[in-house]
């Protein structure tokens, strides 16, 4: 009923003679029912993506389907969707009450059926006992509980909401998420939700649809994307703290890179040839402690390391690495070839400036073409031969 | 010492301490001091000789013209009375002496109010038609928009004489097929007062929209579209988000804007002797002129009663328009 | 005071800085401002002064016209607050016979009579208009407060080539000197309308505005024998005790006339013998321009107008652009309906023509009086009146200079100087007082509805009668 | 066939109805179209009749009618439009030579634009203390300001007039005692800008108190910590944010101050260009004692409305649409 | 120099009559060079405070001084600060360079340097190449980064910064935080800065001022406030997810919860006796699966659940465990009595449905005492003798 197409949708914007090509060529097909989270850096269209859905830019290109209409030139109002601003944009005029039964009253819906309604999405976003302020009485956080108010009140067949929670602390994040998942399944409605939030994005969605510059990188469930990303950019991009890239070259049986190897066939993946370069990608959560490798059913082989920086988060610890000769970098930022960051347990007795040896869980090392960026491999075969010291052989699981 | 706490201090020093002295102010020390100029401009140009023309208008001229005698509110209360009627022109009364019609129309307050609230009306609706225009993206709109601002910029002498002519019963055109409507009268036109009425409104309406259309336009401009993006996706068709958003939100404006015309509307005088004369159309501003030259007195007294009812239509206003219309 | 030299400065009060004031001794020339009319400024104000310094005004006085505003009643009010304001500019004025007696009410102007030497105010007695001039002294006491410059007076105009196309010989009738009663010429009119090609046989000015009250309706009412205010003698006065008449027979017949011309109303009989029907409803709202307009093209028979309008309309058409008759063109005095013998209100009947024109007055608060009474002298100067006659067209205040060869060789008026003088003798000076601006408009309004058969004659002069009385209460 | 057969005979009137219910959109775009067409014939049309006028020969003016008779094809009528009876487009130069009217324009220019300047500085200060301060006794102040403008301009001008003669002192009113005597001004710019500014003014402040109030005061928050002053907020970001409202107080003040005419009138005690008489002094010096030369004055009045219409043109672009847009992430 | 101490802030606002206390008899004493995160849920009255501290808001009561001077009534712009708004409040009518440089041209800085400097904040936010773009031509993301770079490229004294970065993807933040810690340490400044992520507040602050309602309820620096938080309010609100609350009763040597308890004895803590009434604390990263209970230094004796419900992050999974009888709950968003969360890696193998056993970690249990909220004990003792099967005494630590 509801499900959401975009095809070959591309939006420019013509800056002062410069054009700016937000969405390029984008094709989507969201299914009826389904929740997809946009997810992308800032700028990279999300929000005109959003907006050419609803109908408030027209594309330049390409036509979007909702249900099994056409629906490209067909004006917001009659498209069944209601939406969450990025901006917020509340009715300086209205109160709350008035804001958030806008699109009610809209359609003449009985005074006693509004106010249900109204009173219950007050409750949704904890807004209970603020109808009567006007926007301009309210904080942040509150504003935005009314936009989101505003848009559920209405259950329409697709929600977009453009960061809806950007203004919430953590706390209320997790009721609102739980709300909307609620209302996902009670309403039955397609949701198309732009967030930079990882946690939620993971939490929600169904599908996550990774974009840069315009372009749609990746669209799969979250795990998927996490755990298999396409490509160099979502593999950096998903996933908070990033993803540790090493540039490694391709050898007959392992992979160099500049401080460690691992044991690698490259016959065992097609288009893989010796001499290769590569980029090798690893997860902070994937390196652990030598000590720990007996927990790991396919460890590589130990690499040695200097703690450069620990970053106490409470639930675990970032240690910032050095690897062979590195220069200290105090960031996380970009972790070139000679750092390393992994994240450890807070009760892991490590100090800074400690040498200590890492092992990689072998099992998520994921390999990409360094030249075209493609996701090659998310996993290493079990080690044949190992480059240094060897793991023990374990098979491999699934 | 960052560098910015540096650069204050190179500031001269008196200029740095009034600035200082200035942001210290409460609120209420600082509305003050920024209205200073306000109040001394309009103390020195606009109160000031109001207060002498009030002592003027407790004066009265001898018959014979040479002599003034203090009579307190007689003046006013003549006004009133009638009696003040005899220095009116023609037959012109202030109030209306019974509530016939054409004593009625011999009223120089019941003419301005006809007039005021006549035009205003109109006014208020074509000006918002027009400035709704305006606000659109077509092509040519400088063009259009200029056309429409057209007769704000015409001297009210000449669009009296535009009007004056169209009507004249030498050369203009327009008297019979309005005539024929039952709209004027067929001869004597200008000197009725019902038609030279009926002219005189709508040579205002034809000048005036153009303020009204400038000053709601300005308001239009002023909101933010992105209102308009979530209406949309509220489902709001075009005409509720004119009723509901583009409404409420240029109403301030209208507001000033139809309270400027009133006040402005209530002093007509310029295009009545132009079209017509203050005999057949006796405004309240034309009486102030008539008696001007002649009887001092009797012309502040119009005037500040003038004023007084300006001031009371304009209280309905802000009531009827709620509190914050101030 | 000087404003060519020093701008602004110095002003009013004293004046030492600009060194202009005093007598204009010692070479020093001294400027004497003079508000004046702006069209005659504009084009002959050069030719005026020069004028004036041919009729013995002193090279060391110079004149400075000061142009007033076009519109006589924004003139006055002009005056009115520089003379109140304690201004010294300008040292003289021009000021309209109609207005000029309150400048003298309210003791704003000079009086000549303490400031001319004996001599120049017995010519102005002995010479003058002397119902001009009387509309520039002060009615109590009859001093002088202003010198006539010009008088102005109405003539009925015509076509002469229609008149003769029906068969009328308006020379050989002596039309131009001797006037007819109203009765012959509504025949005569309505006799020409019916056999020429013209939209209107009498074009006149009856809108509601200060001309309908002192000229046209003052006229016509005259010629009947009627007065606003009892004949003649009260003209000026004193307001409250001096009866007003227009509730009267003679007053309603004259209207009554008017509506016999515009609708051809018989009342009864009464005007039966009359001619009717040829003048527009027009005339309600026409003034001069409006009811001009269509005699200049040649669309009217007759018109009630000023010299100026003999002027213009009397032009050669070949040598302008804009409509005229020239030879065409015939005046005679204003019709009569009651000699004046049997004048009801005395001093009325007979032909009258309406009076208007202008005087010169002078600044009380003027540092230069002597050096004013010399520009008064030079412009008192006869020469100096034709001179105004052949370049202004201005009419000389004084009634033997009608005869005279020089004002009938002036072109175009000149030709009609014999009709001027008849209308000069016979005219009705407007009843200005310190209430006349109050009553003109209820007058003029009156009139209009009464010949625009809005109500009858009776009920507007019943109306006219009250409102009038209630002006002239104190 | 059939249908072929229908849709002939449904015409053109009847397949638009049927597309314009399809898409209403061109419903709106016609409806459109029709008001600005009929607004732009109804402001226009006195206009085109005012250029009529003024390309009338003078003597032409007032006799016969501007609807010539047309007779086309044995049915005679008249036609419905004016049309000049004649040609004279001499007026527009004979304006010039009659009366220096170029000098009268620079004076118009000149006191508009002096009077434009200090109403909106001054009234800029109001509107920011109406519409952003809260503070006892706002409302009465509004309202004493506003009062200003309830009094027909014949009522200040008695005194002022005294005043600005300079010959006498002014007096404290109600009493006889003298306080100082004024510079004189009249016949000067002085004696008509001042009171061009306080009459003008009311409108100008409730304009800009209603602008200035709508302007989020987020943004001068911002700007008050980047380092302005609370004024220099008003100047630096509320006024440029407000470009609409102060374009329109601008565009109406100047308008009014240039036709302005009562108060000139007034103040230069003789209709000269060089006692710094306006445009409207200029355009009734075509009328004479008798004769009123409507043809210059309409000639002269367009060449006075056209520097109007080039300032508005020119104003509009600094009207710039929806400035707030995207102000505030509320 | 520049401290910044707030005391005895209080401020009210009128809302129709209704009295709102935005902030509460706020004290606070901010030394020079300190990075302060305030957190609290929305509308508690984090901008409030940071709007009197830039002098927009003028407080009801109370003083705030920054350095030595008092500058309750000094105007914003006397102040010595910069601030990041909630709201962004970009200047619409400028460009971006427009934007960022308007502080500096209202201080009449040279040409030269005014570019220098604004090519270096536009560098920093990532920016460059947008400045000549109107606000409204940018998105969401690009106009926060505009406002942050109009804020550093004044180098003040003290930045104030309301959630600068809520409008940023994760990478783009992690960049940004990098840059912020760069320019506290090199502009050595005082950062008070707002934000509802707690990742953010972790890692940046030295100290976190955690508020409610107006009131201040902790300030501490993370960890601290983290391990050791001061209430229940502080321990509900740090920590993502949240951390349990079950509610128990004293008895002579335990703490009896409804389907649990955990050996304890009153007599170590002082002001708790037998019979009391206090609410067990336990964060869910301490929650561990029964086999683990080795690597633990203090376990509790194991408790038996079912598993709820899964939710996979990535890098760890949020395990929904019911114990007893309890009903099922879908949300984490109010752990009962009956629900316990808890967190594992991701290669766990416990599946939905499953029944478990876990332990918990005695050394990180917190006690509140439930009627005033206030913190008791971060930390058991070792388990004297057990509630049920007893697990080894450990020795403490620390
Ligand atoms: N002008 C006002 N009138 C009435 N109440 C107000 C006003 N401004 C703020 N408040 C109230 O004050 C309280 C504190 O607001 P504040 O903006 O400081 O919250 P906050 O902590 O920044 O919240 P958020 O995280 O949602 O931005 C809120 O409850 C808000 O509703
Ligand atoms: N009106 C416009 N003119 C020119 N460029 C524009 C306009 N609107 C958006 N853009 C550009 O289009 C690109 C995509 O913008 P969009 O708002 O979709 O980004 P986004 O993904 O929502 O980013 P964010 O997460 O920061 O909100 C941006 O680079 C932006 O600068
Ligand atoms: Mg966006
Ligand atoms: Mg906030």
């Amino acid at each position: 009923m509801a499900r959401v197409r975009l095809e070959h949708v591309t939006k420019r914007y013509d800056d002062q003679g410069e054009t700016v090509t937000a969405v390029d060529d984008m094709n989507l097909d969201v299914a009826h029912g389904e929740f997809i989270c946009f997810v992308g850096p800032s700028g990279c269209g999300k929000s005109t993506t959003m907006e050419t859905i609803a109908g408030l830019t027209i594309p330049t290109e390409g036509q979007v389907y909702i249900g099994d209409r056409e629906v490209t030139n067909l004006p917001p109002k009659d498209r069944g969707i209601a939406m969450v601003f990025q901006n917020i944009a509340l009715f300086p005029h209205m109160d709350v009450y008035d804001n958030i039964s806008f699109g009610l009253r809209l359609r003449d819906y009985p005074q006693d059926e509004i106010d249900r309604r109204v009173e219950r999405a007050a409750d949704i976003v904890q807004l209970e006992g603020m109808l009567d302020r006007m926007p301009d009485e309210m904080s942040g956080g509150q504003r935005q509980r009314v936009a989101i108010a505003r848009a559920i009140v209405r259950e329409p067949d697709v929600f977009l909401m453009d960061e809806p929670l950007a203004n919430l602390d953590a706390k209320l994040k997790v009721h609102m998420r739980t709300e909307l998942q609620r209302l996902h399944k009670e309403l039955d409605t397609t949701i198309i939700y732009v967030t930079h939030d990882q946690e939620e994005a993971m939490t929600l969605s169904d599908r996550i649809a990774v974009l840069n510059s315009g372009a749609l990188q990746q669209i799969d469930p979250p795990l998927t994307c996490y755990n298999e990303p396409s490509n160099l950019f979502v593999a950096g991009f998903i996933g908070s703290p990033s993803m540790n890239f090493v540039s490694g070259n391709v050898t007959e049986n392992a992979i160099e890179t500049p401080n460690f190897s691992l044991a690698f066939d490259p016959a065992s993946v097609e288009g893989v040839g010796v001499g290769d370069e590569l980029t090798v990608g690893i997860r902070p959560e994937d390196i652990h402690p030598s000590r720990e490798r007996d927990e790991i059913a396919d460890p590589s082989s130990p690499i040695s390391a200097t703690v450069d920086i620990l970053e106490p988060m409470g639930d675990e610890i970032f240690t910032y690495m050095l690897l062979g000769e590195g220069e200290t970098s105090m960031t996380q930022e970009q972790t070139t070839n000679d750092q390393l960051l992994m994240s450890i347990d807070p009760d892991a007795d490590i100090e800074e400036d400690d040498d200590i040896e890492v092992v990689i869980d072998r099992r998520n090392v994921h390999l990409f073409d360094t030249a075209s960026g493609e996701a090659l491999v998310h996993k290493l075969g079990p080690a044949e031969s190992g480059g240094g010291v060897t793991g023990s052989e374990a098979e491999s699981d699934d | 010492m960052s560098t910015e706490t540096g650069r204050e201090s190179q500031r001269s020093g008196a200029l740095v301490d009034l600035m200082r002295w200035m942001e210290n102010l409460s609120d209420t020390q600082y509305a003050y001091l920024l209205l200073t100029p306000v109040f001394l401009l309009l103390g020195m140009v606009a109160l000031y000789p109001l207060l002498r023309t009030f002592e003027l208008s407790l004066y009265a001229l001898s018959v014979d013209l040479s002599s003034t005698s203090f009579v307190g509110l007689e003046n006013y209360v003549e006004l009133f009375t009638g009696e003040k009627n005899r220095y009116l022109p023609g037959g012109t009364t202030f109030l209306p002496a019974s509530l016939e019609f054409t004593s009625m129309l011999n009223s120089a307050l019941v003419v301005t109010l006809i007039i005021a609230v006549v035009s205003v009306a109109f006014e208020t609706i074509i000006g918002l038609g027009q400035a709704l225009i305006l606000d659109q993206d077509f092509y040519g709109r400088r063009w259009v928009r200029a056309a429409i601002i057209i007769p704000w910029a015409v001297p009210i002498v000449i669009q009296g004489m535009i009007f004056f002519l169209m009507f004249n019963n030498n050369v203009g055109f327009a008297t019979p097929p309005l005539a024929d409507l039952g709209l004027l009268a067929p001869t004597n036109t200008l000197n009725d007062t019902a038609s030279a009425t009926f002219i005189i409104i709508v040579s205002d309406i034809w000048k005036t929209s153009a303020f009204m259309a400038l000053l709601i336009l300005a308001g239009l401009q002023s909101i933010d579209r992105g209102l308009y993006d979530v209406a949309k996706v509220s489902g709001a068709t075009k005409w509720q988000q004119f009723k509901l958003i583009t409404f409420p939100l240029i109403l301030p404006t209208i507001g000033v804007a139809v309270l400027f015309r009133s006040v402005q509307v209530m002093r007509i005088y310029g295009i009545i002797p132009t079209v017509s004369s203050c005999t057949v159309v006796p405004s309240l501003s034309c009486m102030v002129v008539a008696t001007f030259n002649t009887r001092e007195g009797v012309s502040a007294a119009i005037a500040f009663v003038t004023a007084a009812i300006i001031g009371i239509v304009v209280m309905g206003l802000i009531v009827w328009q709620g509190e914050d219309a101030i | 005071a000087d404003f060519v030299g020093g701008g602004d400065g110095g002003g009013g009060d004293g004046g030492t800085g600009n060194g202009s004031t005093g007598d204009g001794g010692s070479g020093q020339a001294t400027t004497v401002q003079w508000g004046f009319d702006p069209v005659a400024v504009q084009n002959n104000g050069d030719a005026i002064k020069q004028a004036l310094h041919d009729n013995g005004l002193s090279q060391d006085i110079e004149i400075q016209f000061v142009p007033r505003d076009q519109d006589t009643g924004k003139a006055r009010a002009n005056y009115n607050r520089l003379l109140s304001a304690g201004e010294t500019d300008p040292d003289m004025f021009l000021m309209d016979n109609g207005w000029t007696n309150i400048f003298i009410q309210r003791g704003q102007i000079q009086n000549l009579t303490e400031m001319l030497p004996e001599e120049m105010l017995s010519t102005v007695d002995n010479e003058y208009f002397s119902a001009f001039t009387d509309t520039a002294r002060n009615p109590q006491n009859g001093n002088l407060y202003g010198v006539p410059v010009f008088p102005d007076f109405p003539t009925m105009q015509y076509r002469k080539d229609l008149a003769n196309e029906a068969g009328y010989n308006p020379d050989s009738e002596n039309w131009a000197t001797e006037p007819m009663t109203w009765k012959k010429w509504s025949n005569i009119a309505a006799d020409i309308y019916d056999n020429a090609d013209v939209d209107y046989g009498f074009t006149t000015q009856w809108d509601i505005y200060v001309g309908t009250a002192c000229c046209t309706f003052n006229e016509v009412m005259s010629s009947w024998g009627g007065a606003y205010f009892g004949g003649r003698e009260n003209l000026f006065g004193p307001v409250g005790s001096r009866p007003v008449t227009v509730n009267q027979p003679e007053v309603i017949n004259s209207l009554n006339m008017m509506r016999k011309f515009v609708h051809d109303e018989d009342f009864g009989g009464q005007f039966s013998d009359y001619g009717g029907g040829f003048t527009p409803t027009n005339i309600l709202g026409w003034t001069e321009e409006s009811s001009r307009a269509p005699f200049a093209e040649g669309n009217s028979i007759f018109h009630r107008n000023w010299p100026y309008s003999l002027a213009l309309c009397g032009r050669d058409p070949e040598e302008t652009e804009e409509p005229a008759l020239g030879e065409d063109l015939g005046a005679m005095p204003i019709p009569y309906a009651v000699p004046e013998s049997e004048a009801a209100q005395p001093g009325t009947g007979g032909t009258t023509a309406a009076l208007g024109g202008w005087h010169m007055t002078v600044n009380p608060n003027s540092g230069q009086k002597e050096a004013v009474q010399q520009v008064i002298r030079a412009a008192m100067n006869k020469d100096f009146q034709l001179k105004l006659l052949s370049i202004q067209g201005w009419l000389p205040p004084r009634p033997e200079l009608f005869n005279s060869k020089e004002a009938k060789n002036v072109p175009v008026v000149g030709r009609y100087m014999e009709t001027l003088k008849v209308a000069g003798e016979n005219t009705m000076p407007r009843p200005v007082t310190a209430v006349w601006s109050n009553q003109t408009s209820k007058i003029a309004q009156q009139a209009n509805r009464a010949v625009g058969q809005e109500v009858s004659s009776e009920q507007a002069m019943q109306a006219l009668q009250s409102s009038l009385e209630s002006t002239e209460s104190s | 066939m059939a249908t072929k057969t229908e849709d002939s005979d449904g015409g053109p009137l009847e397949r638009w109805t049927q597309s314009a219910i399809q898409n209403p959109e061109r419903v709106y775009r016609a409806l459109f179209y029709a008001a600005m067409l009929f607004f732009l014939v109804t402001t226009m049309f006195p206009f085109y009749w005012l250029l009529v006028l003024a390309v009338t020969p003078e003597g032409n003016l007032l006799a016969g009618s501007f609807l010539p008779a047309v007779d086309l094809f044995g049915v005679s009528g008249t036609f419905p439009l004016p049309v000049p009876k004649g040609f004279n487009p001499g007026a527009f130069i004979t304006v010039f030579e009659q009366v220096p009217f170029h000098l009268y324009m620079l004076n118009s220019f000149a006191l508009a634009i002096t009077t434009t300047i200090i109403v909106l500085f001054i009234a800029s200060l109001a509107g920011y203390v109406f519409g952003r301060l809260r503070f006892p006794g706002r409302a009465a102040l509004m309202l004493g300001i506003l009062a200003i403008s309830y009094f027909p301009p014949a009522a200040f001008v008695i005194p002022l007039f005294k005043v600005f003669a300079g010959n006498a002192p002014v007096v404290i009113p109600f009493t006889d005692i003298g306080l100082f005597t004024a510079p004189r001004l009249l016949n000067t710019p002085g004696s008509m800008v001042l009171p061009f500014s306080s009459l003008f003014m009311p409108l100008s402040v409730f304009i800009l108190t209603t602008f200035y109030g709508q302007i989020p005061d987020g943004l001068e928050d911002a700007a008050r910590v980047e380092g302005t002053t609370r004024l220099g907020a008003l100047f630096r970001v509320i006024m440029p944010l407000s470009a609409p409202g102060v374009a329109t107080a601008a565009v109406l003040t100047f308008i009014a101050v240039y036709n302005e005419y009562f108060f000139s009138s007034i103040m230069a005690t003789s209709p000269e260009a060089t006692k710094w008489s306006p445009i409207l002094g200029g355009i009734l010096s075509y009328q004479t004692q008798y004769t009123t030369q409507y043809n210059l004055m309409a000639a002269a009045s367009i060449v006075g409305v056209l520097p109007v219409v080039i300032l508005v043109i020119v104003a509009q672009e600094r009207i710039v649409s929806g400035l707030t847009s995207g102000a505030l992430k509320e």
